[in-house]
């Protein structure tokens, strides 16, 4: 019997787990931490969990990149057979597509998170979340 | 063939690359791009919707791949009427904000460029037909709020931003969990793709789905346990973009969240949970507002019960329901604009924006005291004002759906809504003016802008048969899952092979 | 175009031009609103006949407009009032700040009184109600007094009434899918059971918080008092009828229907007699002219709604000619105070006095009101409350008449406070400049007065159309039986031999007023309160020694534990209540980002815990 | 505050049961779903559109609309964080940074930035033939100005040049989104002859709108830390 390690299924399972985790860990950043950079911190961790979790949906147990490199298409002709079969063995690309815009997304709110913390320092002289409470009800 | 939907999305994305380097050339244009570019939306929407009406759906094809493959753009007679009410309340806070910052060419050059950017997320949201590049739309309208929320700098608008993009980012990330568990499970992104196969769904998936689209486009639809946010950015932003969050922003927020409800998936009991958050958000913002000493957060709060009356109309399902929330839609983005852009002259004078600064204004600004009160009384539903209509189509549609109770309920929070703007109405004619504050007139663009805002609502009290034609399109066109299916998924031609 | 739609397009345009001729001249505003009123009650009786309507509809809703017997009767109330307060208003308001707004208001409450009445379908029927209240609101802060007190008392109520209304609309929309009026008198009988309680009860919750009954009366005292007294005469005399007006048609076309009517009926009855002792005893009490006749309105209101609830055909027609008479007097003693108002500059009592020669036509007018309003005959409150109590004891509600006589009774009290305070007892030198009131505003009370008069009189007059409606509304006509227009004292009781009593107490008036007048002349001499010595001390000149001071002091002490609640307090303890728990309730609102933040997850959370009960 | 930390733990803990019991359904490592629209653009991407990098014809051409709103949420971010930084007319920032680096460090800077901003520009030039891209070589261009700014404490880029660099290649972007629609009737269409797979001029538009991005992103990342570098008080 041919046992690889992909057979345990915590093994096979590890990249949604580890997905979680990130998720927890950055909301637990975001939730409890009292300095507002912890905050951004969290948040940018919680986008780099989902973004795992998105690549990871698109994976295909050894499959190879999407890209029919020179090498991969050197001596077949583009017939759509060939191309079929290529593409059997490939990872889903559309999670990389997304997963690209996605990170491009967060790093957008991020650089926006951090300008308006920079702002609240200079407001408050202080980055204590609990502090920052001037407006309520 | 004035043109097609994608030009909504195309011509402000290309005036927004354009105006820095305009800017650089000549700096009033700053200001009158925006402008023209509005009003080439609107133009454009309202031809669009005309023939739409008569000829049905247009649907859009984006990069010359037909949907599911590509992403599309949906111009039905329900995304249309949003849309064209969302470009038309931009122009109008458009010209409302034309001297906005009137000295500071960069500021100037910012706000126009983020406002301009809000309005053309909120009418992408509304358009396209694809739940990812929803996302990127609701992203690009996120980015432009937060940074409008932060635009005063001596205020604590940076502490109103911060709270917003807390939670807006949450909402972003819970909204890509839901297009991840979706795309695990239909291996597509198209809105009507996965409407006509959600059946294949597992329905712990859909579930989960459908629960975190709940929460992702709450916070933006301003539901009740996610819209803390809500009260501090509409306070703390500048007057007109407060009228544009809860003239256009909420609404886009809205749509989306009835979309994915009526059209994606068809999960049992999202409609009555449609009610029961719409209640618990109209009932508790309501209670929240009466008790405002600040004008502005009271208009906010007052928003928030408002949307969570419209989320009920929508939860009642028949198209007697949706009709009258789309009335109400309609009444509350031209009211409640009106109410944030008059009211920020009313209390123009300090940061606090308390309502006692409108005492006895009155006297002094008799045009923006007036349209105020207008606004109230549309938005209290007092007839003949336009409110008064989508106020009795609603609670008819409830009685239709036999919901006695809740109508109970609903009218009860009214009555706490009408003592509050009356509170106001009476200080703002009857009371006398505190000596530090001293009016600031509105200037002529402004006047143009609400008074024009007056006059819709006005018409519309008068002769709500102007727009009641197209909503009755509009909500079969929601409701008639089947058609929105057809209509995306047959158009056009493949273009390859 | 029909005629109807110009009197709506003839009362809304005027109201509009009166607006904007504020700015262009004062004069051009005066005319322009006096002749909207009159052009309106000219065109509403040469042109528009009853039973003529009209049709339209309004986003596929069907409405129609018309005029029907029954709604001439309180139209006539409606436009009377409306041009005699016209006039009266342009001379009582003169000098007086954003008149524009004002008569914009006076119009559009005016039109929408029209309105009510000729809608014939719900939906117009509550807007036009709609319109009533917020141009009656914008009316009663008009003098900016007590403006979040009495203002938002009134918009409450009426908002509460109002909401009530709608909801029981939208049920017989629902039920029916018709919203004409008489699809829906057709349609009752056939109603499930629940909608056969709650339907009168929703549409009275509208009514009688207009027609200010007990429980929901709290925001008239204030209105009435707080509002330009040019407006209260409408105010009092109309609009409140609006409510009356609900109500008949609540209890004919619904009401009868119930299964089981009587405990329904009686508590309206009862409830309409309990508003009048106790508005009566709290008339008795205040010291303010606008007061008194704010709470004697509310009395007098109780007598109407008491007789509509009966609902006998006596009872109806008793309750419909008392609201014609009660808004003659009461028009007219509004008017009056406000007169007093306008040349002295005050309303109280204690500081008034004497002013019986100064302003004599004043004083002529309210007299021959406040015998109307007392119910003596010869004039038309006698003949109303007469068939009131007839009615009353016909259908056996013994006690009822009991209270009814003791509130109708103690109204002398306040009556006489009112006369005397006012006109009778020492002159002041402070008052001796008073001259009487100009004579647009003698004329309308004037003309009201000899109404009064005449209708007492020949109450036949008004007992003909009041007969003519209450025919459109079922009942069979009244005329053989308790009326008719046969002889000068026309044969209303013929149960009672009328004639020898009312000459006797016709002669007795003559002789009195014969001897007293003469024995006045010769043998008056005019002192002023000071022109006293007690215990050997002068008092002095600030001292107030005003006759009303302290008037009927005895009676109150004996009637004080009955008003010792009063309902004000417990809605305010309510209001006070709920506000405190909204407060506890915002602070959800936290200001801290993170806790908004946990409220997501919380969220969430909880819809996953109950996914399955929740979504299926 | 422990109270709220064990909440919170109790909350993320219930919401990741949750997530994983679900997440768990699904068979790691094989595909999931029937008809999605990966196949299709897995064959499509080589034998009609020539590009040999399937992500890239995603990005750039199937879903380019996603591309145009995700360069204009850079672009809105930058717009945003100046708008948010702002301090008046008058008042421009300080370097927060004072002191340069060393000798060693600025040579060095000095000789890595050319071969820096030559691999971002090989990047997003072939961004349709390898992994990369118009974002991926947008951001090493940006590293390399970030190196120089923190190599030097008087470094500066001016403001103006990278405002139109990015408006020039945002406006490039919707221009051939334009012509795409002049042309072919749908916007974003490909108008361009697609040339031959593996080729560097094949893709017909990709190449065009990768290189855009690329100076885009490059322009306004550096944009983005020269804002934030220049925030002292």
């Amino acid at each position: 019997m041919n046992f690889t390690l992909f057979d345990l299924k915590i093994v096979e399972y590890s990249f949604f787990i580890t997905a979680i985790l990130v998720i927890m860990i950055g909301l637990y950043g975001a939730l409890v931490k009292k300095s507002l950079i912890k905050v951004v911190i969290g948040l940018s961790i919680f986008d780099s969990g989902i973004n795992l979790l998105l690549i990871s949906i698109g994976y295909i147990t050894s499959g190879t990149a999407p890209i029919f490199s020179p090498a991969l298409v050197k001596d077949m002709p583009l017939t759509l057979e060939n191309i079929k079969k290529l593409s059997e063995g490939m990872v889903d690309p559309v999670p990389q597509a997304l997963v690209l815009t996605a990170i491009v997304i967060g790093f957008g709110v991020t650089a926006v998170a951090l300008s308006l913390v920079i702002r609240l320092y200079r407001h408050h002289q202080t980055l204590n979340i609990d502090e920052i409470k001037n407006l309520k009800w | 063939m004035v043109g097609s939907p994608v030009l909504f999305i195309a011509v402000p994305l290309l005036a927004a690359f354009l105006i820095p380097l305009l800017g650089m050339v000549w700096k009033e244009s700053i200001r009158i791009l925006p402008g023209l570019v509005l009003l080439y939306m609107l133009v454009l929407a309202i031809t669009l919707l005309e023939q739409v009406m008569h000829t049905g759906t247009i649907v859009e094809i984006l990069a010359g791949w037909k949907p599911p493959w590509g992403i599309n753009l949906v111009f039905s007679p329900f995304t249309g009427i949003l849309a064209t009410l969302m470009i038309l309340m931009g122009f109008i806070i458009w010209i409302y904000s034309y001297r906005f910052k009137n000295v500071d060419f960069e500021e100037a050059k910012k706000y126009f460029i983020l406002f301009m950017m809000l309005v053309t997320g909120s009418v992408g949201i509304v358009l396209t037909g694809d739940i990812f590049n929803q996302f990127v739309f609701i992203e690009i309208t996120s980015i432009s709020a937060y940074a409008l929320t932060a635009f005063y700098k001596h205020r604590d608008s940076a502490e109103a931003s911060f709270k917003y993009l807390m939670v807006g980012s949450l909402s972003s990330m819970f909204l890509l969990l839901a297009i991840i568990l979706i795309y695990s499970q239909l291996g597509t992104l198209n809105m009507a793709d996965i409407a006509s196969k959600a059946h294949l769904m597992k329905p712990e998936f859909k579930i989960l789905a459908v629960i975190f689209f709940i929460v992702g486009l709450g916070i933006e639809a301003e539901i009740f346990p996610l819209n803390g946010w809500v009260p501090d950015a509409y306070a703390q932003a500048p007057g007109p973009v407060g009228a544009a969050f809860a003239g256009i922003v909420v609404k886009a927020g809205v749509y989306a969240l009835i979309r994915i409800i009526f059209t994606l998936f068809d999960v049992s009991g999202t409609h009555q949970f449609l009610i029961v958050i719409g209640l618990t958000t109209m009932i508790i913002s309501e209670m929240a507002a009466i008790r405002q000493d600040r004008l502005k957060r009271m208009l906010a709060y007052s928003s928030l019960g408002q949307m969570g009356l419209v989320l009920v109309a929508f939860g009642i399902g028949t198209e007697e329901g949706i009709f009258a929330a789309m009335f109400l839609l309609i009444n509350h983005a031209i009211g409640k604009s009106l109410l944030f852009l008059s009211g920020s002259y009313l209390v123009y004078n300090s940061a606090d924006k308390y309502i006692s600064e409108t005492n006895g204004m009155g006297k002094f600004l008799p045009v923006t005291s007036f349209l105020f009160a207008l606004g109230a009384l549309a938005v209290v539903g007092m007839p003949p004002f336009s409110g008064f209509w989508g106020k009795f189509f609603m609670m008819s549609a409830a009685a239709h759906a036999n919901m006695l109770l809740i109508i109970a309920l609903i009218l009860s929070v009214s009555l706490i809504e009408l003592v509050y703007y009356f509170r106001v109405i009476n200080r703002i004619y009857f009371y006398k003016k505190e000596s530090h504050i001293t009016p600031k007139k509105p200037t002529v663009n402004a006047v143009i802008a609400m008074a024009t805002l007056g006059v819709i609502i006005l018409i519309i009290g008068f002769y709500p048969d102007l727009i009641s034609g197209y909503l009755h399109q509009a909500s079969q066109a929601l409701l008639d899952k089947g058609k929105y299916i057809q209509d995306v998924l047959s158009t056009g031609q493949l273009l390859t092979h | 175009m029909n005629m109807i739609y110009i009197l709506f397009t003839l009362m809304f345009g005027g109201a509009i031009l009166t607006f904007l001729a504020h700015k262009v001249s004062g004069l051009l505003r005066d005319t322009l609103f006096v002749l909207t009123v009159l052009a309106s009650t000219v065109l509403f009786y040469t042109k528009i006949h009853t039973g003529d309507t009209v049709d339209f509809s309004i986003s596929g809703l069907s409405l129609q407009w018309g005029i029907n017997a029954y709604g001439r009767i309180f139209s006539m109330i409606v436009l009377g009032l409306g041009v005699m307060a016209s006039f009266y208003s342009v001379s009582y308001m003169k000098g007086k700040e954003r008149l524009g707004y004002f008569y914009f208001n006076f119009l559009i409450s005016l039109m929408s009184m029209m309105g009510i009445l000729m809608s014939h379908d719900l939906v117009s029927f509550f807007i036009f109600w709609e319109m009533m209240t917020w141009s009656s609101y914008f009316i009663v802060i008009y003098n900016g007094k007590n403006v979040q007190r009495s203002g938002i008392n009134y918009i409450i109520f009426s908002a509460l009434g109002a909401y009530a209304m709608l909801m029981a609309i939208v049920m017989v929309y629902a039920h029916t899918q018709s919203l004409m009026i008489p699809d829906m008198m057709q349609a009752f009988p056939f109603f499930p059971a629940a909608y056969k309680i709650w339907l009168p009860i929703l549409f009275l919750t509208a009514f009688t918080v207009k027609a200010a009954m007990m429980p929901l009366h709290v925001w008239a005292p204030d209105a009435y008092a707080d509002s330009p007294m040019a407006y209260t005469s409408v105010f009092s005399g109309a609009l409140s009828k609006m409510g009356i007006y609900g109500m008949i048609m609540v209890f004919v076309t619904m009401v009868n229907y119930l299964p089981d009517d009587t405990w329904f009926r009686e508590t309206i009855a009862w409830l309409g007699a309990i508003t009048a002792i106790m508005a009566t005893l709290w008339a008795i009490a205040q010291d303010d002219a606008r007061k008194l006749l704010a709470w004697s309105s509310v009395a007098q209101l109780g007598y109407i709604i008491t007789g509509v609830a009966v609902g006998t055909p006596l009872a109806m027609l008793s309750a419909l000619f008392l609201s014609v008479m009660h808004a003659l007097f009461k028009a007219t003693l509004f008017m009056a105070v406000g007169a007093i108002e306008k040349q002295t500059g005050t309303t109280k009592f204690t500081e008034v006095t004497g002013l019986i020669r100064k302003m004599p036509w004043t004083f002529i007018s309210s007299l021959l009101a406040i015998i109307g309003l007392a119910g003596i005959p010869p004039l038309g409150g006698f003949v109303g409350k007469w068939m009131l109590y007839e009615s009353l004891i016909n259908s056996n509600h013994y006690i009822l008449v009991i209270a009814i006589f003791f509130a109708s009774t103690s109204a002398f009290l306040y009556c006489y406070k009112f006369l005397f305070g006012f006109f009778l007892g020492q002159e002041e030198k402070e008052w001796e400049h008073v001259k009487e009131a100009p004579a647009l505003m003698v004329l309308p009370m004037i003309i009201m007065a000899t109404l009064l008069l005449v209708f007492g009189v020949f109450p036949g007059i008004v007992l003909k159309p009041i007969d003519l409606g209450m025919q459109t509304l079922g009942y069979s006509t009244t005329a053989g039986t308790f009326w008719s227009m046969s002889g000068l004292f026309n044969e209303w009781g013929n149960q009672i031999m009328m004639r020898p009593l009312a000459y006797a107490i016709g002669g007795t008036f003559l002789f009195f007023l014969i001897i007293l007048t003469v024995k006045g002349f010769k043998e008056t001499r005019y002192v002023t309160t000071k022109d006293i010595s007690s215990s050997g001390e002068v008092p002095l000149e600030h001292e107030n020694l005003t006759f009303s001071e302290g008037f009927y002091q005895p009676f109150l002490r004996a009637v004080c534990p009955v008003m010792k609640r009063r309902m004000m307090t417990y809605y305010q303890g309510f209001g006070q209540g709920m506000e405190a728990f909204f407060d506890y309730l915002r602070r959800v609102y936290s200001g801290n980002g993170q806790t908004y933040a946990i409220y997501v997850i919380v969220f969430v959370v909880i819809l996953l815990l109950f996914k399955n009960s929740l979504f299926g | 505050m422990k109270m709220k930390k064990i909440l919170v733990i109790s909350l993320l803990a219930v919401f990741g049961v949750y997530l994983a019991e679900v997440l768990f359904k699904l068979d790691f490592g094989r595909q999931f779903f029937q008809q999605g629209v990966k196949d299709f653009y897995l064959i499509t991407s080589p034998i009609k559109l020539q590009v040999a990098n399937t992500v890239t014809a995603i990005v750039v051409n199937f879903r380019g609309f996603d591309t145009l709103g995700e360069v204009t949420v850079l672009f809105l971010a930058t717009t945003a964080m100046g708008s948010i930084l702002y301090k008046g007319r008058h008042q421009l920032g300080e370097r927060t940074v004072l002191f340069s680096g060393s000798r060693i460090v600025t040579t060095g800077s000095r000789l890595l930035f050319p071969a820096i901003i030559l691999l971002g520009a090989y990047v997003f030039i072939h961004g349709h033939l390898t992994p990369g891209g118009g974002f991926q070589g947008g951001v090493i261009i940006a590293t390399g100005f970030l190196l120089m700014l923190m190599a030097y404490a008087d470094y500066t880029v001016s403001h103006v040049v990278l405002s139109v660099v990015e408006s020039l290649a945002g406006i490039t972007f919707a221009t051939i989104g334009l012509l795409g629609m002049l042309h072919g009737g749908s916007f974003l269409q490909d108008f361009l002859p697609n040339g031959s797979l593996n080729d560097l001029l094949s893709g017909g538009i990709i190449p065009i709108i990768y290189i855009a991005v690329g100076f885009k992103v490059g322009a306004e990342l550096t944009g983005l830390i020269y804002t934030a570098l220049n925030e002292k008080d």
